[in-house]
């Protein structure tokens, strides 16, 4: 009987290969960021205009870009700042938007109203546009970028955490709780969201993806992390003229690095979903 | 490349149905323009209005200025190569004013206008249109009227209609740039009455004349959706010279770059301006586009130092700054070799112009040397540079802080948007500036005046101070004679490689692809696309 | 067990089940569902399903009805419905029976309807289905049933959604779903669950009526001994996938032979004078995942064990229509 | 902290016949969603209208009625859960309708006022383990830790019958059988005086409700425990409790001694209800089946009889005259016009 | 009517705080508009001067009193990129980007909903799983990147796409505006050749977005599949031997579309926002890229207004999902 959580995640594993082709890419993905640095074969702030735009080859694996850095070396150390400012961003989020949204969920009432309309004041921005905004306006500097990406993902995270809250609201374990002697805020922490931890997990490994683009998209369009610096989204931005003059792997590789990493990340959260989910844990 | 060439074979199919399925709709065209008539140019961002003498006026408003209005006089245009014409920016030929004399005691000018010359609104150019527009540069303030008074037309007073097809200007002093500077591109002559007639009110019609063609240049506004497209149709009354080839222009915003290489390879569009310097080098090298490459008269790349604050105020850092810099890894990695290097020239100019190559060149050696006389210990600083500037600001900004690092500076790169750019430059606090600049009217002491003088202009970016300069740029600038002229304009210039504040890297080339069939390119300083020369098939 | 037929098959039965074995297929083994379960139902009768949970009485149901889901599957055995055999009837032709021949109804009524379709839709879905009946025919049907479940007002109400009736409707809604094509037999699978005595009682009422009136024959899937000794000609008694005991329903209850229906009956609330009378039933249902599962699947729990109780089981018909599939009958 | 929390021995003033007396309770509802901007005025569900009962120190008093009748929201105004919108809770000597239900989780009586749950399985938070759930009250309301903490943990759960090597698990570990002791384990842990149990067999089959059963009667015996018995099971109640209150739409319809309520109900709706429970014998009686649905408890008419318009019995005068809970003999009360007449 | 009037209502506050945020967020920003619209040869005087022809050297609750003002009376000031009011230009460039946007969401409905309703009737099938990797590649895609790379396959290899020049061939004119969109409006007259050229221009941008949206469609309709299809109606529907297609289509699909089309609605504001990115890409005249270079130019009347407009449609949007709730189900109407 594999009743036990862990039993339960090897067998949505093994029954589920893409989940563990997921993991076992970001389980790469955290090890090139941590040793993704000391490993590469190039500084990756090195120019060498005598060797620029050198298609990939086995010197360098993803080829140099227009002033002859080393496109695999780049895209490795960038792992770090990229998932970095991911992580940060959704913890960021997590931490106050999970919040809100149990106390959102379980209080109601006003505090209900007023965390609701800040959602829906968020929501109602087109929330590329509010993080390009955010970002111009207090600077493209790294903690503004996690800030940014924090802000719009608000509203999906008080909406999450506040529907399961809303669900446990009435549970009776939370009245169970209130008979045993615990008032509201440690029928709250205490109870109600650790029963919506797991679900706030998948939550968070599906909106690593979608952080990571944002930044991305905003280096692209040139409001994110600063040059010289490796990040995904400015090597693309850059290699994105590169692409018609026919030297594609320009901005190829760190597209493909962007995109694998926001795959994983995606495929994780739909796999912990799956440990998760208890209509499928018979 | 072969890959390409193949795919040139491909004929545009997608761009000849539609045409014909538009052409019955067109009810106002008699006749309307065929392909070959028409010519499809894209550029990066179009006019932002269509009267360059208004504020905040766009640079691609200068072609609307130069195509669909007339000036009293042109440059005088030259052949450049096979692809291009130039011009003479010292002999004027006859726009709108058939002849002039200048006054012999040379305190004015008076121009005769030509007889058949004519606004879209058919009726004759008189004098009192001549004067309403001038008077309305110099007085309109912003860039127009700054422009004006570059070659001393400062005053409305200065402007005569002495009948009705003459017209005098009067000189407020003895200065070289006054006539070539009726030839750019803001002294442009409205349709006086019509403009008026249309003002609501406001004494210079700035809202209508934004919105709206008011004049008798070669072309006339067809459509204007701004940030979409600007379409022109020939004027066909026009006589201020040879009527247009060209019937109908199609000018397409297109802001990603490769998305216009793209276009232009494969054929669909006529014209590409504004490409990275790196398509234009492949353009060159596949060699089957005409590509025309002017090196930009007047204009640098460069690097400023802030020659006020610490630490650039010493001059020996500074030196050390340019002997440090990658020159020819810039001009390779961010112009990909479209440029005339600004390095490497004798220690004192080898001619008297502008841009005139450095002496400094790539010398870590003595850059140590210099940096360990000035004293200076080891820092950290800030380099700005324009996003706008795209793929050629940035690369040089990482290989300028690349190579200044083993002199113990470290950069930190700052890359400012467009628009907040001049601000960040006014502020004359910036360390480290990368830049380009250029003046339309190409002669060295413009140059220093803008930017090297000491009455701190905008783009005297390092805020320079040097009373020995400004008295030879003020001598240069209205010299009695040649040879007192060539005195100071060698003495600012070898001041000038002595201190550098500026660091010059190279002198761009503008560059525009164009398909084999297009003919007649005409290089003006205002850099925008003249249609009135253009051929096509 | 012998693949002997039920004694209390009537002439006219509905359905014969013989030897019907289910198997579901999980991670954790192989569970077997049904072992060897045999009944028969005859026309105009009502047969109760009666155990505890987990004794396997829904799933009977409902693979019959080949409603298992993709774990579950028929290992063996035979059920016949008016003649077909449904064991081996395809998909096409089970969906055909369905509906038509046999009709199934659900605990929770209102969840068991479609939250955004009218009932009277519903029901006429079914018409339209089965009897061929154009959509305005089988509109006119649907309130004709609805009338007949007894439904005030059956043509304004075949109009509304299930979340504006009660649970009671609700199941009366199902009912009419179930009777409108007269099908021969009705499973009705602990249909007043849930639902309060006073509307338990009006519900069986109309089952009841409907099933005297058209004689279909009915098996009553419930876990509450008194509703079947109320509702119900016959009980069969099950146990861990067994049939352990089928019996006359007063037979039954005044003289049970099986010592699970005993224990049963002795721990069932309704009887009893006072709590202390009451009797649990020790130890539990045995894990029907094992390989070795005991030919008695109740001989842990049992007093009255023997060492024959290790032979195979087999059917013992103690008197007529009564057998009990024990070696040791009380 | 741990002082003041917690239950002490029942204080000697506190000694009275009555441990819980509760009169007039009311509780409403606002229905639909309005805000501020509808501006219209509530509408209200009246859950509990107008309820008084006592219980007597060891007393076993049930609690039936049909679904909607108001049961629920009976219990957890009992439990102080909720708080009454009018009426008075006597607990022992104390008001606690007073106490607003949020301050009354750190009330000295919080721990003398416990509930076990109709679904234990759902009342045992699933992240905690058994022991955990039945710890929580006694650390929060009597301060316990460490070993004193274990060894209470382990008493409670011996005393309930649970398997000391079952404490470590999970709720979805457990048999339903085993989930219903620790949530009377868990309930009983802080010795409360009064132990609301709302349906703790609902979910049960019949054998282990058996031993849920005995095992309450038991503890009652051993701990002498007052209980509130929730059932809409009728046996079950007749088996367990010394009184009963039947309940219709908020208002109690019936109150008195169980075999005496369910062999002779006075109220007709008692008697249907009485009526409709399946038998054994499967003797039915079906001559006094209620039929139709109860009347929406939204905004009910004050001045009507809740049963009337479903009641066999009734006139007109059930529709312009709210019954009073009038008094019969042996101890009998029933809210019925015509309670005295025998049954038709 | 009188709740959906009460919905909009509700949503005031939401408006009048992004009009609030936009405001102060476009005071903030680091440029200096003054100095960008004097030009680059103005002295300090003429800046302050413009300065204050803009009112920007007035206190900034006044300076946000007169823009309320001006709004009131759909002024939405000038944009200094374009040179013209705001409201034209949204009003020009709307239509171009809601048909972009609805032409996307449209292809990605097409494509999600199906492979969703695969997904979930053959739950933990090999198509399954395809279903998942294919629309969460879909959803990983960097938008920018996948129109980039689209426009170098399917335009400059392939050839097979027309120039990505915008809503229409450069040589083709509109045709002429009823709906603002297109497609809509060519198809009224029967210009057919313009609809082809329309829809040439719009499909490899609309692909690009609608790769985007299938991600959030396909998972919605397979999770709401899966629980309708575990409902207990739909075991009802199968013991009464509806068919499978009644089954799959009014049973479950009905039911299961009710998530659906809220989701639906979230990703079309979705995509309104994300296709700034794929406008710029495609030289696409629509708000977004509007929005994007006004913003990079520190332009702040045209943000404003683009902010303002997409909250707008935000809670029409939402609007109408609840209008299309009701009518899918009955519950929604009685609250």
């Amino acid at each position: 009987m594999s009743d036990t959580a862990l039993g339960h995640a090897r067998h949505v594993v093994t029954e589920n290969p893409v989940t563990g082709f997921a993991l076992a890419l970001f389980i790469l993905f955290v090890l090139a960021a941590i040793f993704g640095p000391s490993l590469v074969p190039y500084d990756p702030l090195a120019s060498d205009t005598a060797n620029a735009l050198q298609a990939p080859s086995g010197q360098h694996w993803f080829g140099t870009d227009q002033i002859g850095r080393d496109i695999f070396s780049r895209v490795v150390v960038a792992t770090r700042l990229d998932l970095g400012i991911a992580a940060a961003s959704v913890a960021l989020v997590f931490a106050f938007g999970g919040f809100a949204g149990l106390v959102s969920g379980f209080f109601g009432g006003w505090v209900d109203q007023v965390i609701g309309r800040v959602s829906d004041t968020i929501m109602a921005f087109p929330l590329f546009v509010l993080a390009m905004a955010i970002v111009a306006a207090l600077g493209n500097t790294v903690p503004n970028i996690v800030l940014a990406t924090g802000i719009i993902n608000f509203p999906l995270y008080v909406r999450v955490a506040r529907a399961e809250t809303v669900q446990r609201r009435e549970a009776g374990f939370v009245d169970a709780a209130r008979i045993a002697g615990h008032r509201d805020m440690g029928v709250l922490l205490g109870q109600v969201a650790p029963n919506i931890m797991p679900i706030m997990v998948v939550q968070m490994s599906l909106t690593m993806g979608y952080a990571i683009l944002n930044a991305a998209g905003l280096s692209f369009i040139g409001l994110g992390v600063r040059a010289p610096t490796p990040e995904w989204g400015i090597m693309v931005a850059e290699g994105a003229s590169f692409i018609v003059s026919g030297e594609w792997w320009v901005a190829l590789f760190p597209g493909a690095m962007l995109m694998t990493a926001v795959f994983c990340f995606n495929l994780l959260g739909d796999g912990l979903r799956d440990i998760v989910d208890p209509r499928r844990r018979t | 490349m072969k890959r390409r060439s193949f795919l040139k074979a491909a004929p545009a199919i997608a761009l000849a149905a539609p045409a014909i399925g538009a052409a019955p709709r067109d009810a106002a065209a008699q006749a309307a323009p065929t392909r070959n008539e028409t010519l499809l140019l894209v550029q990066e961002y179009g006019p932002n209005s269509l009267d360059m003498q208004g504020i905040g006026s766009s640079q691609p408003v200068n072609g609307v200025a130069l195509n669909c209005y007339d000036r009293l006089v042109r440059f005088k245009r030259k052949p450049f190569d096979d692809v291009t014409t130039s011009f003479d920016i010292k002999a004027l030929e006859p726009e709108l004013a058939e002849s002039w004399q200048e006054a012999s005691d040379g305190t004015s000018v008076t121009f005769k206008i030509r007889a058949d010359a004519r606004f879209h609104s058919g009726r004759s150019v008189t004098a009192r249109d001549v004067k309403w527009s001038l008077d309305r540069a110099v007085s309109i303030g912003g860039f127009a009227t700054t422009q004006m008074a570059a070659g001393s037309l400062e005053k409305a007073e200065q402007f005569v209609a002495v009948d009705d097809k003459t017209f005098r200007v009067d000189f407020l002093r003895r200065d070289k740039l006054t006539m070539p500077n009726l030839a750019v591109t803001i002294p442009f002559v409205f349709d006086s009455e019509k403009a008026i007639a249309n003002s609501g009110g406001d004494v210079w019609a700035k809202d209508y004349l934004k919105n709206n063609i008011c004049g008798g240049g070669a072309f006339k506004v067809e459509a204007w959706r701004p940030g979409t497209e600007t379409i022109y149709s020939r004027f066909d009354d026009w006589k201020s010279g040879p009527l247009p080839k060209l019937r109908r222009i199609i000018a397409r915003d297109i802001p990603s770059p490769s998305t216009r290489r793209a276009l232009i390879e494969r054929g669909d569009a006529d014209i590409s301006y504004g490409l990275p310097p790196k398509d234009f080098k492949d353009l060159v090298d596949a060699g089957r586009l005409k590509v025309s490459a002017v090196p930009v008269p007047n204009a640098i790349w460069y690097v400023a130092l802030n020659a006020a604050l610490p630490p650039f105020n010493n001059v020996k850092l500074r030196q050390a700054v340019a002997w440090a810099m990658p020159y020819e890894h810039i001009l390779q990695g961010s112009l990909f070799g479209r440029g005339v290097p600004m390095w490497g020239g004798p220690s004192t100019p080898a001619e008297l112009k502008w841009p005139v190559p450095f002496p400094y060149s790539t010398n870590i050696e003595r850059a140590r040397a210099l940096m360990a006389e000035s004293g200076v210990a080891p820092f950290s600083t800030t380099l700005l540079y324009d996003a706008g500037s795209g793929t050629i600001g940035e690369p040089m900004a990482v290989l300028i802080k690349e190579a200044l690092a083993p002199l113990g500076i470290t950069i930190e790169l700052n890359k400012i948007p467009g628009a907040n750019f001049r601000g960040e430059l006014n502020k004359k606090t910036a360390p480290m500036v990368i830049n380009r600049f250029g003046g339309w009217l190409d002669w060295p002491d413009y140059f220093f005046f803008w930017n090297y003088h000491g009455n701190n202009s905008i783009f005297n970016i390092p805020s320079y101070q040097n009373p020995a300069m400004d008295r030879l740029i003020d001598a240069a600038r209205f010299a009695p004679d040649e040879a007192s002229y060539d005195t100071n304009v060698r003495g600012f210039l070898e001041l000038g490689m002595h201190d550098v504040p500026f660091v010059p890297i190279v002198q761009p080339y503008h560059d525009v692809a164009m398909q084999r069939t297009i003919g007649g390119y005409q290089f003006w300083p205002c850099r925008e696309p003249d249609f009135r020369y253009l051929t096509k098939g | 067990m012998s693949a002997a037929t039920p004694a209390a098959a009537a002439s006219q039965s509905v359905l014969d089940v013989t030897d019907f074995s289910v198997e579901f297929r999980t991670r954790a083994g192989i569970v077997r569902a049904l072992d060897r379960v045999a009944f028969s139902v005859g026309r105009g009768e009502t047969m109760a399903l009666v155990g505890e949970s987990g004794s396997g009485k829904s799933v009977t149901a409902y693979a019959l009805l080949g409603l298992l889901d993709a774990a579950g599957r028929i290992t063996g055995g035979s059920a016949r419905l008016e003649g077909t055999e449904l064991t081996s009837a395809s998909p096409a032709a089970l969906s055909a029976i369905r509906g038509k021949r046999a009709a199934m109804i659900f605990q929770n009524p209102r969840a068991a309807l479609n939250p955004i379709r009218n009932v009277g839709k519903q029901i006429g879905d079914v018409l339209r289905r089965h009897a061929g009946l154009g959509a305005r025919a089988a509109a006119a049907e649907a309130i004709e049933m609805l009338r007949a479940v007894g439904i005030p007002d059956p043509a304004r109400r075949a109009g509304a959604y299930p979340f504006e009736l009660s649970g009671g409707m609700c199941q009366r809604v199902m009912i009419a779903i179930a009777v409108a094509t007269r099908p021969a037999l009705l499973i009705a699978d602990e249909p007043t669950t849930g639902l309060d005595v006073t509307t338990q009682a009006v519900v069986m009422d109309i089952m009841g009526r409907l099933a005297a009136e058209t004689g279909m024959a009915t098996i009553l899937i419930t876990h509450d001994l008194a509703l079947a000794a109320e509702r119900s000609g016959r009980i069969a008694v099950m146990h861990a996938g067994h049939i352990v005991e089928d019996a006359p329903t007063k037979t039954l209850l005044l003289y049970p032979r099986h010592p699970y229906t005993r224990r049963l009956l002795a721990a069932t609330p309704t009887a009893a004078g006072n709590l202390a009378d009451l009797r649990s039933i020790p130890g539990n249902l045995p894990d029907l995942r094992r390989d070795d599962l005991p030919p008695c699947r109740f001989a842990a729990r049992c007093d009255r064990r023997l060492p024959a109780c290790e032979a195979p089981m087999q059917w013992r018909e103690l008197e007529p229509h009564h057998r009990v599939a024990c070696w040791n009958p009380a | 902290m741990s002082g003041q929390i917690g239950n002490q021995p029942t204080p000697p003033e506190a000694e009275g016949p009555l441990l819980l007396d509760i009169a007039e309770v009311s509780k409403r509802f606002p229905v639909g969603k309005t805000g501020w901007l509808s501006g219209k005025s509530h509408s209200l569900v009246h859950a509990v209208d107008d309820v008084s009962l006592t219980l007597a120190r060891g007393e076993t008093l049930g609690l039936v009625g049909e679904s909607g009748c108001g049961k629920s929201t009976l219990v957890r105004l009992l439990a102080r859960l909720t708080d009454p919108t009018s009426g008075s809770i006597r607990f022992g000597t104390r008001e606690l309708s007073a106490i607003p239900a949020k301050d009354f989780a750190r009330d000295p009586d919080r721990a003398r006022i416990q509930i076990v749950f109709q679904d234990a399985g759902e009342s045992i938070n699933p992240r905690f383990t058994a022991a955990d759930a039945i710890a929580d009250p006694l650390r929060q309301l009597q301060g316990l830790t460490g070993d004193t903490l274990r060894q209470k943990v382990e008493e409670a759960a011996t005393l309930c019958g649970l398997p000391l090597e079952l404490l470590a698990r999970f709720p979805h570990q457990l048999s339903g059988g085993q989930r219903a002791r620790v949530g009377i384990a868990r309930a009983i842990g802080p010795r409360p005086d009064l132990l609301v149990l709302d349906e703790p067999t609902a979910a049960l089959d019949v054998s282990v409700q058996v031993t849920i059963l005995q095992l309450l009667v038991s503890l009652r015996e051993s701990l002498g425990i007052s209980y509130v018995f929730v059932s809409h099971d009728l046996n079950v109640v007749r088996l367990l409790c010394d009184r009963v209150v039947v309940m219709y739409l908020g208002r109690i319809v019936e109150v008195g001694p169980a075999r005496a309520v369910f062999d002779a109900p006075l109220h007709p709706y008692t008697r249907g209800l009485v009526a409709a429970v399946p038998r054994l014998d499967g003797v039915r009686a079906d001559a006094l089946r209620l039929v139709g649905d109860p009347k929406s408890p939204i905004d009910p008419d004050p001045n009507a009889c809740r049963f009337h318009g479903r009641c066999p019995i009734g006139t007109d005068r059930c529709g312009v005259e709210m019954p009073e809970l009038r008094r019969f003999a042996g101890g009998r009360q029933a809210a019925c016009h015509y309670a005295e007449e025998a049954p038709a | 009517m009188r709740g959906l009037l009460l919905r909009l209502a509700g949503s005031l506050p939401a408006l009048v705080a992004v009009i609030i945020v936009t405001f102060v967020l476009t005071r903030v920003l680091p440029g200096d508009t003054a100095t960008y619209f004097a030009g680059p040869t103005a002295s300090a005087e003429s800046i302050a001067q413009i300065r204050a022809e803009l009112g920007l050297d007035r206190p900034l609750p006044e300076q946000f009193w007169s823009y309320v003002q001006a709004l009131v009376h759909g002024d939405l000031g000038m944009s200094l990129t374009t040179g013209q009011p705001v409201l034209t230009d949204i009003l020009a460039r709307l239509p171009a980007s809601a048909e972009l946007t609805l032409c996307g969401l449209l292809i990605g409905m097409a494509i999600a909903i199906p492979l969703g309703i695969i997904a979930a009737v053959r739950q933990g099938s090999l198509a399954d799983h395809a279903c998942r990797v294919i629309v969460t590649a879909g959803v990983s895609l960097p938008v920018f990147f996948t129109g980039l790379l689209l426009v170098y396959v399917f335009y400059f290899l392939l050839g097979w796409s027309p120039a990505p020049l915008g809503r229409l061939d450069a040589f083709a004119s509109p045709p002429p505006a009823v709906t603002g969109f297109y497609l809509i409006d060519a198809a009224l007259i029967g210009d057919w050749e313009t609809w082809r050229g329309a829809a040439a221009q719009l499909i490899l941008p609309a692909v690009t977005l609608g790769l985007f949206a299938l991600a959030p469609i396909a998972r919605i309709t397979r999770a709401s599949m899966l629980a309708v299809l575990g409902a207990e109606f739909i075991r009802t529907a199968r013991a009464s031997g509806l068919s499978s297609r009644t089954l799959i289509l009014t049973y479950a699909l009905r039911n299961a579309l009710l998530p659906v089309v809220t989701t639906l609605g979230m990703v079309f504001s979705f995509l309104l926002g994300a296709n700034v990115l794929v406008e710029k890409v495609f030289a696409w005249p629509g708000i977004g890229s509007y929005a994007v270079e006004a913003l990079i130019a520190s332009d702040g009347a045209p943000v404003q207004g683009f902010v303002l407009t997409m909250a707008i449609l935000y809670i029409l949007l939402n609007l109408a999902i609840d209008l299309v709730n009701r009518a899918l189900d009955p519950r929604a109407r009685h609250t």
